[in-house]
């Protein structure tokens, strides 16, 4: 690992524990990445959620949908340490991972909807879509459930010998299942490459983590389980690249798992219909107006002079026109035909 | 949709003290059953996600905190094999818990503490260790929250001894039911569905209204054919009925209630008398409260037929998101329709 | 016990390139099973507690872990969410996972993992994420073994859509259908009987003897009753079917070999034919697999039906420890040809 | 806590983590204790079992059948901490925890062979029987499901105030079960009042720890959550009443929950048909040499004087006394009612 992961400000943190010996791999420092396409991925999914919302608003989306605004930084640095070949899982608040990992936004959409032309062909929904091709695994409704899945995304790459790493994504409420430390232990027991990332928004619905967890250092969740744990500002592209970069390294050199806590926020409610009266106005403002993901990275670009207004305009209305397509597309897709029903219960060779 | 509990009411319950009725939600009678049971008795406590502060993923439990405070209005992180396994424990110890299961799709995290640890401890014990506790929460299909969010237990659970499964459909079922099984020193099943929460019935305004677990009620009186239903069905089942009767046919409605013990008398009876019975359930069909009903009638009720029992149960098919799939997944009251019509025309008869 | 697999055979399935039979224990059919398959494709490995260095807890695995190294025959930590869990993603990774549970009973504590994970991906991803996997292990009663370790759950997984379940017989069954199982591209339920593994039948001794899934076999041909049994209760079945040769009745034994789907074709017209029915399952009854087949068969064969279909099951109790209550919980043959005789007796006309 | 808990020797074990804050309870030193009492009941579990095994060997028990023998220390030094009111819940290597309660032995054989005059009245058998007279919760089937019932005993002595504490043992192989750090965090969430004891015997069935935990210091198992733990000699008794009264003291005062690794070993297989070929013959020739838990006494009780060899003479006489009766009482007391297959399975008020 390069260096020390940063600390969120004003989030108190552990130091890490469990310092694991450092990879060759990791001696080098982050290669050099593009800071614009960050941005880009950052605000695709902004905006994105933004439509869903919208789209939720207008009735077109049903059922539960878990918007991931505020969290933008966390999967997009992580992702941006990924490699063809490796594999990704989350929950239910899936669709910046779904962007992250390259998956169609009018796909994407389409499915919000509950149409044809969805990932799932409209059988799944918000919380249910997958791209083998891109090596996403879901989109998972069961909290935590998406743990032991990863795990075994993780074996298999070991089985096989692809190189490959899982990134296996979790809530600060999910890291309270049983299911989570059966797979830190057999993870850790078998050396499988996995990088566990919690994503700390600090609720699990309605609750905070004070008042779910004993151990709020959720960094420190493997100790028990020999898993070295790394605290991470997750609202900053950067620090979440520099923060993970060891652990993903220590595992692509097949040294077993690490896990991270991403100390990240979301802006919204939980789901659509939450009014998240468990928090204060204030403390969501001052995220937004302090921490924002975009916030921070637009004016490193602007500061480095990598891109320009003129340039961000151009981002923005291109962002735009990808979101607007989904939405049309979300709107024009037929439903799946009345058979869809009866097929897909079974592979029927 | 308003519809009067107390209307038709052969084989239900007598209850004392009638003094009319108040129009109430599920909702609003699911929390005056919790907080008179709560305030009859110290030993009954409430847990579980978000009972607490947020006062319930759907506000069943709203207003409870406030009044009975946290040591019994409990907030749990999110572990169900963990909160289950403990308030069993309570249980073992004497404790009265309710544990609200957010919805019924989680409690399969908990179902070995539910089934190994709740329902068989009292016989593995020769009758020593007695567990009372409630699992409650709203069970099968919302609205278009998927497959993993939309299953139906009520057949699992039945399939059970060691417990007993309750399934309210109208305001006075939950209230009463609810009240019943918080007092039952047996670990009870409770099945309530989100889509049934907002709907208001008329509730019978006693002070302590109890309705006795282990009996179905006729919500309507018929004599042509027999619809046993529970639960949400027990509205189609009248939506049923309703259409029906514009066709001339007169359907008896018999509502469940509880799923184990199953009231075998009651159904028996409706069937002896209408010699025709449709089943009606959400949940998929495969050995599922259909199949019991049917084979039940079969085995008491055979010579008193004049058409086999045909189930109308949800499709064999995990829930599916899209709002077209999800509404052909679900019974309606025009199957439960063509079902009856299908049993007069004898079309079965056609191909031996 | 020696019967021979190949005895009688209507609907049976045809299997290619016969050359005689070899006497094969359950146990050994299952090894063999398992070591053809993980021999034929790199992608099948086998997880679970004890599987390996133990040679697994009732001996299934001896031999593999030397066989195929660790690489393929996993030792786990008694983790069986999480065990399952990762196999699970396994599978979805394209490997082809055999998770053995010690018992069935401990695989509520992964229902989760198959039901909601395994069971409905597929669906829910419109048809891209399949799950190749297979859960097996020993399921319902042991001996004296008592209440946690004896619970069959051969309906509960018959209940879910997105499944198949297994439930084989015969050394022949175990070894065909388990291939079967292993090959298949869907996630299926295996369940072994403990008492089963030491039993010795006659396995046709070809090169890949592999059965389908979903077909029932006829294990004898009968023409006044049809006796429907699947897992150790073929055995049962087949004894009553002497005892009731004794007396002059000639029963037909139908071995399920599959629950889900289930072989509706081959029961409804057994019992077209005998026009009597009676099914035998090792479970609980209330929403059991008999429910279901009672429901199927008021369904498809009502008109010829001489008598109502009869269920023998499991007692409705959690399993006792005493070795006298445990004889008395579980289905024999004479209580079999109680049944039948009862349904012959016609003693159900009695009261109207 | 008094002093560090000792170490076992040639065990290798963790320093003691998150030391808690001692409460006051704990300063004083451990009442005395009647030594030779500790002798009498460690000697009537090991003769008890070994009892168990010839009635078992005879067929006269059957199902599963797990023996105590070795692990002795670990429940009789706990026990001797716990007061009335106390509960006691464990899995189903049960018989020890039962006689160390004060259960009746002739009882809990009688259960064993599945007799009316069973605690159990034959239903339950080996695995499952309960006393709530002597605040003992079984005796349980299914592997770590005793932890969060423990757990929940503890919330209920806390729920009345009553003082009480729970001890909540459980097997090193149980210490993998996702339930038991669900439990770990609400009990260390909400301070309740439970002692969580491993009985670490080195073996889940034929698997050692080294092959099933990544984490072998099982002490530390309890860290991501909060809870202090200590590596206690389990051969010991008199190691196991030092190492566990800080712990007990600390839950009885309302500070939480602690988690005691008790280094422990079990002398037979796991079970009656483990012909126990994971382990060499040297390794338990050697344990029962060195640290037989009985000897170990013996040896003090005569050096210090406690009691001579008529002493203990007489003691083997009553012990034998005590487990011939509980055999005969097995044998000769009838099988359950034929009726009784139909009760117990819901109260019937
Ligand atoms: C097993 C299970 N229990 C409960 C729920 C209901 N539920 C959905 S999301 C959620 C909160 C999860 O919080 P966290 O893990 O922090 O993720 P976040 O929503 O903050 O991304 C809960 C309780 C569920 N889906 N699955
Ligand atoms: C959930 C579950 N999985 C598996 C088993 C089978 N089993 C019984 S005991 C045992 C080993 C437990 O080992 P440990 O916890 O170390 O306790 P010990 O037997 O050593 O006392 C296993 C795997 C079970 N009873 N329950
Ligand atoms: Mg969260
Ligand atoms: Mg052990």
């Amino acid at each position: 690992m390069a260096a020390l992961p940063p600390r969120m400000p004003g989030v108190p943190s552990s130091p890490p524990v469990n310092e694991p010996t450092r990879p060759a791999a990791t001696q080098e420092p982050l290669a050099p990445v593009d800071l614009v396409a960050l941005y880009r991925d950052m605000l695709l999914i902004r905006r994105f959620e933004e439509k869903a919302g919208q789209l939720y608003g207008m009735g077109l989306i049903g059922g539960f949908c878990h918007l991931y605004i505020g969290q933008e930084a966390v999967v997009v640095g992580l992702q941006s340490l990924a490699r063809p070949g490796d594999s990704v899982i989350t929950s239910y608040r899936d669709h910046g991972h779904m962007l992250a990992t390259g998956m169609d936004a009018a796909g994407v959409m389409a499915e919000l909807t509950g149409r044809a032309a969805g990932y799932s062909r409209g059988k799944g929904g918000s919380m249910h879509m997958f791209s083998r091709e891109r090596g996403f695994y879901g989109g998972h409704g069961i909290v935590a459930a998406q743990v032991p899945l990863g795990t075994g995304l993780a074996f298999a790459h070991r089985y096989r010998g692809d190189g490959g790493v899982c990134f296996c994504y979790l809530g600060d409420g999910a890291a309270n299942q049983g299911q989570v430390y059966e797979s830190f232990n057999m993870a850790a027991l078998w050396s499988l490459p996995v990088v566990y990332v919690i994503e700390n928004n600090r609720y699990g619905m309605g609750t905070s983590v004070e008042r779910a967890s004993a151990m709020r250092d959720l960094a420190r969740r493997g100790e028990s389980f020999g898993i070295p744990g790394f605290a991470v500002d997750g609202m900053d592209v950067m620090a979440v690249r520099e923060g993970a970069a060891g652990a993903v390294a220590r595992a692509r050199a097949g040294e077993g798992p690490a896990l991270l806590e991403m100390k990240t926020y979301r802006y919204r409610g939980h789901s659509m219909s939450d009014p998240a009266k468990y928090r204060t106005k204030e403390e969501v403002e001052k995220m937004r107006a302090d921490h924002d993901p975009l916030d921070t990275l637009r004016a490193r670009l602007l500061a480095e002079a990598l891109i320009d207004d003129a340039g961000l305009k151009a981002l923005d209305r291109d962002i735009k026109a990808v979101v607007g397509e989904a939405a049309s597309l979300a709107q024009s897709s037929p439903e799946p035909d009345p058979a869809e029903l009866y097929t897909d219960v079974l592979v029927t060779p | 949709m308003t519809t009067s509990a107390t209307a038709i009411s052969p084989g239900a319950p007598s209850s004392t003290g009638r003094s009319g009725v108040r129009a109430l939600t599920v909702r609003e009678a699911l929390r005056e059953a919790l907080a008179e049971e709560m305030h009859r008795d110290e030993a009954v406590f409430l847990m579980g996600e978000e009972v607490g502060q947020y006062q319930g993923a759907y506000k069943i439990s709203q207003g409870l905190l406030d009044q009975f405070g946290p040591r019994r209005v409990i907030d749990t992180p999110i572990t169900e094999m963990g909160f289950t396994g403990l308030a069993v424990g309570a249980a073992f110890a004497g404790l009265r818990p309710i544990v609200e299961f957010m919805t019924f799709n989680f409690s399969m995290q908990a179902i070995d503490q539910i089934i190994n640890s709740a329902a068989k401890t009292l016989y593995m014990s020769g009758g020593q260790l007695g567990c009372p506790i409630v699992f409650r929460g709203p069970n099968g299909a919302a609205a278009r929250v998927a497959a993993q969010h939309s299953q139906c237990f009520a057949s699992w659970y039945a399939h059970c001894p060691g417990l007993k499964v309750v399934a309210p459909w109208s305001a006075a079922d939950a209230k009463g039911l609810l009240k019943a099984a918080i007092r039952d020193p047996n670990p009870v099943v409770f099945l309530e569905n989100e889509i049934l929460y907002g709907q208001t019935f008329d509730v019978p305004d006693e002070e302590d209204f109890v309705l006795p677990l282990g009996k179905a009620r006729i919500e309507r009186a018929g004599s042509d054919v027999t619809l046993v239903a529970f639960s949400r069905m027990v509205g189609v089942a009248l939506e049923a009925a309703d259409l029906l009767a514009e066709r001339g046919l007169s359907a008896e409605v018999v509502n469940l209630r509880t799923l184990r013990p199953l009231d075998s008398d009651t159904v028996t009876a409706s069937v002896r008398k209408t010699s025709h019975c449709v089943t009606i359930e959400e949940g998929w069909p495969v050995a599922g409260m259909g199949a019991e009903l049917s084979a039940l009638i079969m085995e008491q009720a055979f010579d008193w037929l004049d058409a086999p029992v045909t189930r109308v149960a949800g499709e064999d098919v995990p829930m599916p998101y899209a709002a077209n799939l999800e509404r052909l997944a679900l019974p309606t009251a025009e199957r439960v329709v063509e079902a009856v019509r299908a049993q007069r025309s004898g079309t079965r008869r056609a191909s031996p």
